[in-house]
């Protein structure tokens, strides 16, 4: 039988690394295929092969049962195949509309009819969330909003096969709902989907078929309307994981003791009168959808934006940082959610991205000690774990989780006070995930508070003492995690 | 009885006033002089009841395009007088035309540009360069082997020196080898690197010829780090406060130099008759001298 | 209504970014009409006019190289050598003087193309490949000449840096319309789109499908061939192609640019800025000779003034 | 074992980036020697080192400013307008001439830091920001000056820049110290850490509690004051301040720098790519006099050579 799209054999190495060994895979039309692995498995690589961007070492595509090439992503364009990235890859300082556009402006001769233009990219934009404006510089919308942007790019392309990469790590609920709805259509119409997701729900909701990979090689699929997830785990981590009731096994250590406390905190048009306490020892999850303000509100405590009123007592005292160092050295740091813009240093190493802010410790009189520093951050590259070749390999060859593993690695090691964490576990593998949820409890045992913002309610139920709700830039509830569902949460925070 | 009755004194206009623009090729300690041949000009017309004023219109750095953006808008404010020193003959000459044709007073100085436009000035460049192959080939006894740092390609008055000093070399002393030549561009930093390399290939080097004013002191500083004071002579074109020094110490043989007060003295001279309407000379050479330690002495 | 529409036109464009600088411009002309009465005189603005020209010329195949991130080093030496081959076209083959023109910056195109190729293709660093295509123009400018001028070019071609159909000098209309031509081209084709993609997100451009080597390839093309022009249009203006002739050129080209608000980065700019950055450049240089400040203390000035302007632009978009 | 850590070493200070160029430069080492019995002699190579010495400190400090994502194109005039100052102190003020190097440098980092405080704290573009301080400072050379040199500045002086201690020039060991602690800095202390953090990514720099603005002035500020120090150290040798002297290095200074893998983006460069590419300049420059080169053609060779050491450097890359 001849398939829609097929890959045969497919090899792809970077030197030493192995991404993609062998995969064999197929997509019929009308069909949702869905990949998983654990971060590093080969994935993206995988994908990046299917789109142009890579050239593979060894195999073949095949569309139709005809065998193609394609020497860059252009002509897998031109066969009917597009990519929604999983790193934002937008050009910053242009319009979102001609984001959308880019490369396919409606012309004549070369010459764009804006008109026409806009109303095709109104088109794609309206499909995934008519909110956005499609005027707006790229760099300017919240990085959700630039995700789907990118997810409206490929769209735009009219291709026959959609691939996305980890499309959901920046979306809520709202958001996702409305993703599926459109591949739900795009399948109907018998287009062809790729889809990678560490959110296995969604998976499991979505898929006619399971991909998985494990250490770049096939290691076999699995049927979603059969399959649940500790099935789907144990195939991508290859061996039994126990899931754990983090909060039963290492229960709160939050003290009466305020750390952070927080009154009638506002910003214009970002957030008002935002007023919570932090303990000692304390997790406190920050839920909410897209647009609540929850990242504009952990910015200005860290100082990266002013404030406009309130008051931030850190410790007792009142604060007030002129940037995000004072806010550091007075033991409050920040993991940002964008990691590619606000936290990688591409062209430094995986193991000096982790040290950087920690350099000062590792200080004597003859410069850094650069292996006691190097020697702490491969304890935490081996703890979390991070997949590396190397920890002196340029962190921008890791895959993207494993990059998103490093920056946590980074503040956890920092001796810091209070953690302010920001989307922390976005594009993590599900075992990754629990061992940096089992870090974060271990380290507010110890007496480190945490702030943990998550658009995942489950995963904010799991790892939390307690939760702060917002919406629309305002606080709707505090509450206790305990006996608290994703249901009840997101009642409280749209009333 | 008509024609004897022409008075020929009633050709010339009486003037009162004056303002003149002068365009240097660039701000250069060399100009300085010239300028102070402007000053003491004016200073004699002063007494003689005309108010001479002047404006002195240098450019900062040497470049053509900047010299000729001056040209034209200093054109533009129609000035009794406009004296300009070509820092590029070729391109300078259709805006010295354009001068003309507005019926500004024009000359031209320092440079010779264009037969069409009065000149005063030296111009005997090519001459120059041969003097001081004479004088090098004198004293290198007609054998050995000398350096040229030959300026800048495309200035007519280094070429000019340069083809002068080869051709008498050639001529007189067919003994003496052309070990290397090199554009320094007047620049010293370039004149200094180039003579030290040009010390290394040929150690035993008899002489160095400078097309420009920084060439004979970059060679001279070259000379002085490779400890061959006395044994390479430098002989050079352009004279500036800090050649003097070096021939005094002895580094510097000699400089064909140029009266270069008398230039801007003249020029004033020539601007102001010319609005009275008096006849002035096309080119009026004030001619050059070769200065060395004895010249200097005296 | 018309409101909306002139919003429109300014977010499609990116903005309306000029704005700062052009206000800089302004308040420089207002300054010195009011100090010298010969500012405004219609010889002293076609003057001006006229020396913005070439520079802007050439600061517009500049803004193309930066906008995609590049830069080209070699624009001056490129026009030097072009107008000595077009004054060798006309002098010596005795070429007609209107194919001159074209047959020049087509030259200059394949002059620029060698350096688009080595981007492009061989992804060498384009200041290095163009310091390097610098130094190779204008040697081979020097082999060919031997430092000096080709001249007189003849009084028929001197029609196209000294004419003034409808009073303005032709040089100024060559750059009013390349101007407008490549305004419509970065806003209204996706040849002008892509470059800005490319200059946003390289990789992105990749990714969506965007030509990008060749786009890059044509846009050293198209700044080599604007250096041509600019090279044989002065040297008509000069009734002379001159080796050394485009020498001073290339930091005007950048500055004028950069203080226009084209970004080195690439990915920002508008030909609006450049061309203002260019006039302003020229006003400057030629208000400093009118008021007859000091030769020491014009750099000085100068240096001053440019400050200032970027001040302006700043306090701009601080608001 | 060993490899381990020699490759442990390798990545940590950024991959051998300079190995390629490293590479170029023995390649015209070896041709230069074997077409030349002069250029291996002692003597040669110590002036080719010298003359190594005044660019490339400049360029150290240019590099500084490149790995931040900057550029200082007021390097020439600042070590200009330095070196008249220091000139100034010594024969003016009669200060000891042990005390006029240091307090040059410090006068140089006055410089360097105005640029500094514009571009980090009121953000304005290194571009704009150091073509106006270049303007400014050159004039304001002028202006002191009046265009001729201080001098002379005396014998005791002149050991600075002509001495040879260990029959090594005095510039040259300066340019080594500096160069191994500028090394041991980017290499070894946070400060160097915190230049390539900023110029890698800026944002997420600010994120991780660098003070990126301090650092940004304070190289903006050792970019002034190395210009400064080659500056004093050029007057020391020539035996007079020349207000022209920096002129010709700005150029030379980045393309040293850019040569040697310093990327124009900032984030990535090493001081040894920057010492060899100014070494590389230097050993061309002596090459073509030692050869006796035709005037006319030099310019030809140097670009040709120029584009043939990066193509060496891509070779090695592309393997
Ligand atoms: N440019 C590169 N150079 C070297 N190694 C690379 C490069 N790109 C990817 N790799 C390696 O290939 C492997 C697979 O990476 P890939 O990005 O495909 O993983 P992934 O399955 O998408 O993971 P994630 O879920 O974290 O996104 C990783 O080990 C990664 O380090
Ligand atoms: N009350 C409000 N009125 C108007 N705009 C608002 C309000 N609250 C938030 N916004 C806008 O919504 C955006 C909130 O940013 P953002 O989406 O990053 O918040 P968030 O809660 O952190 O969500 P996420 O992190 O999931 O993206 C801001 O750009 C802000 O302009
Ligand atoms: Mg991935
Ligand atoms: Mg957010």
């Amino acid at each position: 039988m001849r398939s829609a799209f097929e890959v045969r054999d497919l090899s792809k190495s970077f030197g030493h690394v192995h991404a993609v060994r062998g995969v064999s895979l197929r997509v019929e039309a009308g069909e949702v295929v869905a990949v998983i692995g654990e971060n590093g498995a080969g994935k993206s690589s995988l994908m990046s092969v299917i789109c142009g961007r890579l050239t593979p070492t060894s195999g073949e595509i095949r569309i139709d049962g005809a065998p193609v090439h394609f020497a860059s992503p252009s002509d897998a364009q031109c066969a009917g195949i597009a990519i929604a990235p999983q790193e934002i890859n937008l050009a910053a300082e242009l319009t979102v509309l001609e984001n959308v556009m880019l490369g396919r402006q409606v012309a004549r001769r070369g010459v764009i009819d804006w008109r026409a233009t806009e109303a095709e990219a109104r088109r794609h934009i309206a499909a995934l969330d008519p909110t956005i404006d499609p005027k707006a510089r790229a760099g300017a919308i919240t990085v959700a909003q630039q995700q789907l942007v990118q997810i409206a790019r490929a769209t735009a392309t009219g291709a026959r096969l959609l691939i996305f990469d980890e499309p959901t790590a920046a979306l809520t609920e709202r958001e996702t709902e409305r993703l599926f709805a459109f591949i739900r259509r795009f399948r109907q119409e018998g287009g062809l989907v790729l889809y990678i997701s560490h959110r296995l729900d969604e998976i499991l909701a979505l898929a006619d078929r399971i991909t998985v990979l494990r250490d770049g090689r096939h290691v076999g699929d699995l049927d979603p309307r059969t399959t649940n997830k500790d099935a789907m785990i144990r195939a991508m981590a290859g061996r039994d994981v126990e899931e754990l009731n983090l909060r039963a096994v290492i229960p709160s250590a939050a003290t009466d003791e305020v750390v952070l406390e927080v009154r009638g905190l506002s910003r214009s048009a970002e957030f008002a009168d935002v007023s919570f306490d932090l303990h000692r020892g304390e997790i406190l999850g920050i839920g909410g959808l897209i647009g609540a303000g929850r990242t504009e509100t952990v910015r200005c405590l860290f100082g990266d934006t002013s404030r406009q009123a309130g008051t931030v007592k850190l410790f007792g005292r009142e604060v007030a940082f002129a940037g995000p160092a004072d806010a550091i050295a007075a033991g409050l740091v920040y993991l940002p959610e964008e990691r590619r813009r606000d936290g990688l240093f591409p062209d430094l190493s995986v193991a000096e991205n982790i040290v950087l802010p920690s350099l000062a410790k590792f200080t004597s009189r003859f410069g850094i000690r650069w292996l006691d520093a190097f020697g702490a951050a491969e304890r935490y590259v081996n703890s979390i774990p991070v997949k590396v070749h190397s920890s002196h390999q340029l962190i921008s060859e890791l895959s993207g989780g494993n990059q998103q593993k490093c920056i946590l690695a980074r503040w956890m090691m920092s001796k810091c006070r209070i953690l302010m964490l920001d989307e922390p576990t976005r594009g993590i593998d599900v075992n990754a995930k629990w061992e940096i949820q089992k870090l974060l409890r271990q380290l507010a045992r110890d007496g480190i508070s945490v702030i943990y913002i998550s658009s995942e309610l489950h995963e904010i139920i799991d790892v939390c003492d307690r939760v702060m709700l917002m919406h629309e830039g305002r606080v709707r509830a505090i509450v206790p995690t305990e006996g608290a569902t994703q249901e009840s949460l997101l009642g409280l925070a749209m009333n | 009885a008509a024609a004897a009755g022409f008075d020929q004194a009633a050709l010339i206009k009486p003037v009162t006033k004056a303002n003149l623009i002068f365009i240097p090729k660039v701000v250069h300690p060399w100009y300085d002089v010239v300028e102070q041949g402007v000053k003491f000009a004016i200073a004699e017309y002063k007494k003689e009841g005309i108010e001479v004023t002047y404006t002195w219109d240098a450019p900062p750095t040497a470049d053509i395009d900047q010299q000729n953006r001056r040209i034209e808008t200093d054109i533009g404010r129609n000035p009794d007088g406009l004296a300009v020193s070509c820092l590029d003959p070729a391109t300078n000459t259709q805006l010295l035309k354009e001068a003309l044709k507005n019926k500004v007073n024009l000359i031209t100085f320092d440079t010779f540009c264009d037969a069409a436009f009065p000149f005063v000035g030296h111009r005997k460049d090519e001459e120059d360069g041969r003097t001081a192959a004479n004088y090098l080939g004198a004293k290198l006894g007609g054998k050995g082997s000398v350096g040229l740092l030959v300026g800048s390609l495309t200035a007519p008055n280094h070429v000019a020196r340069v083809k002068g000093f080869k051709d008498e070399l050639a001529k007189k002393y067919p003994g003496i080898k052309i070990a290397f030549e090199q554009p320094d561009n007047d620049n010293l930093e370039q004149a200094v690197s180039m003579a030290e390399s040009g010390l290394q290939a040929t150690p035993d080097l008899g002489g160095i010829y400078g097309a420009n004013a920084s060439a004979p002191i970059g060679a001279a500083r070259a000379v002085i780090a490779a400890k061959r004071v006395g044994k390479t002579l430098v002989v050079g074109a352009g004279d500036i406060p800090e050649t003097y020094q070096l021939i005094e110490d002895g580094v510097i043989s000699a400089i064909t130099a140029q009266r270069q007060w008398e230039i801007g003295y003249w020029a004033v001279r020539y601007l102001v008759s010319a609005k009275q309407n008096h006849t002035i000379p096309m080119d009026h050479a004030t001619g050059g001298f070769l200065m060395t330690k004895e010249t200097l002495a005296k | 209504m018309s409101e909306t529409k002139v919003q429109k036109f300014r977010s499609r464009i990116g903005r309306f970014e000029a704005i700062g600088i052009i206000a800089a411009l302004a308040v420089m002309c207002t300054v010195l009409a009011l100090a010298s009465e010969n500012f405004a005189s219609s010889y002293n603005l076609a003057v001006v006019l006229r020396q913005a020209s070439f520079v802007g010329i050439i600061a517009l195949g500049q803004t193309l190289v930066l906008l995609i991130g590049g830069i080209d080093l070699s624009v001056g030496a490129a026009a030097g050598l072009s107008a000595i081959i077009g004054g060798m076209l006309l002098v010596h083959l005795g070429v007609d003087p209107w194919l001159v023109i074209p047959l020049t910056c087509l030259f200059g195109f394949a002059l620029g193309t060698i350096n688009g190729v080595l981007v492009a293709y061989a992804r060498l660093n384009p200041f290095i490949v163009t310091l390097a295509a610098w130094e190779m123009f204008a040697g081979t400018t020097l082999v060919i000449t031997g430092g000096s001028p080709i001249r007189p070019l003849g009084t028929e071609f001197q029609q196209f840096g000294l004419g003034t159909p409808f009073g303005i000098p032709v040089p100024v209309l060559v750059f009013a319309v390349i101007a407008l031509v490549l305004a419509f081209v970065l806003n209204r084709t996706t040849f002008g789109r892509n470059i800005y993609a490319i200059g946003g997100n390289r990789q992105a451009a990749v990714l969506v499908g965007i030509p990008v080597k060749r786009v890059e390839m044509l846009v050293f093309g198209l700044s080599g061939s604007l250096a041509a022009l600019a090279g044989i249009l002065y040297a008509s203006r000069m009734d002379s192609a001159q080796p050394s002739v485009g020498e001073g050129w290339l930091m005007p080209s950048i500055t004028a640019a950069i203080i226009g608000g084209v970004s080195l980065r690439g990915g920002q700019g508008t030909v609006t800025g450049t061309v203002t950055g260019a006039l302003l450049m020229a006003v400057l240089a030629n208000g400093i000779v009118l008021l007859d400040i000091s030769s020491y203390w014009q750099r000085v000035i100068v240096g001053a003034v440019v400050l200032l302007a970027i001040l302006i632009d700043l306090i701009r978009r601080r608001r």
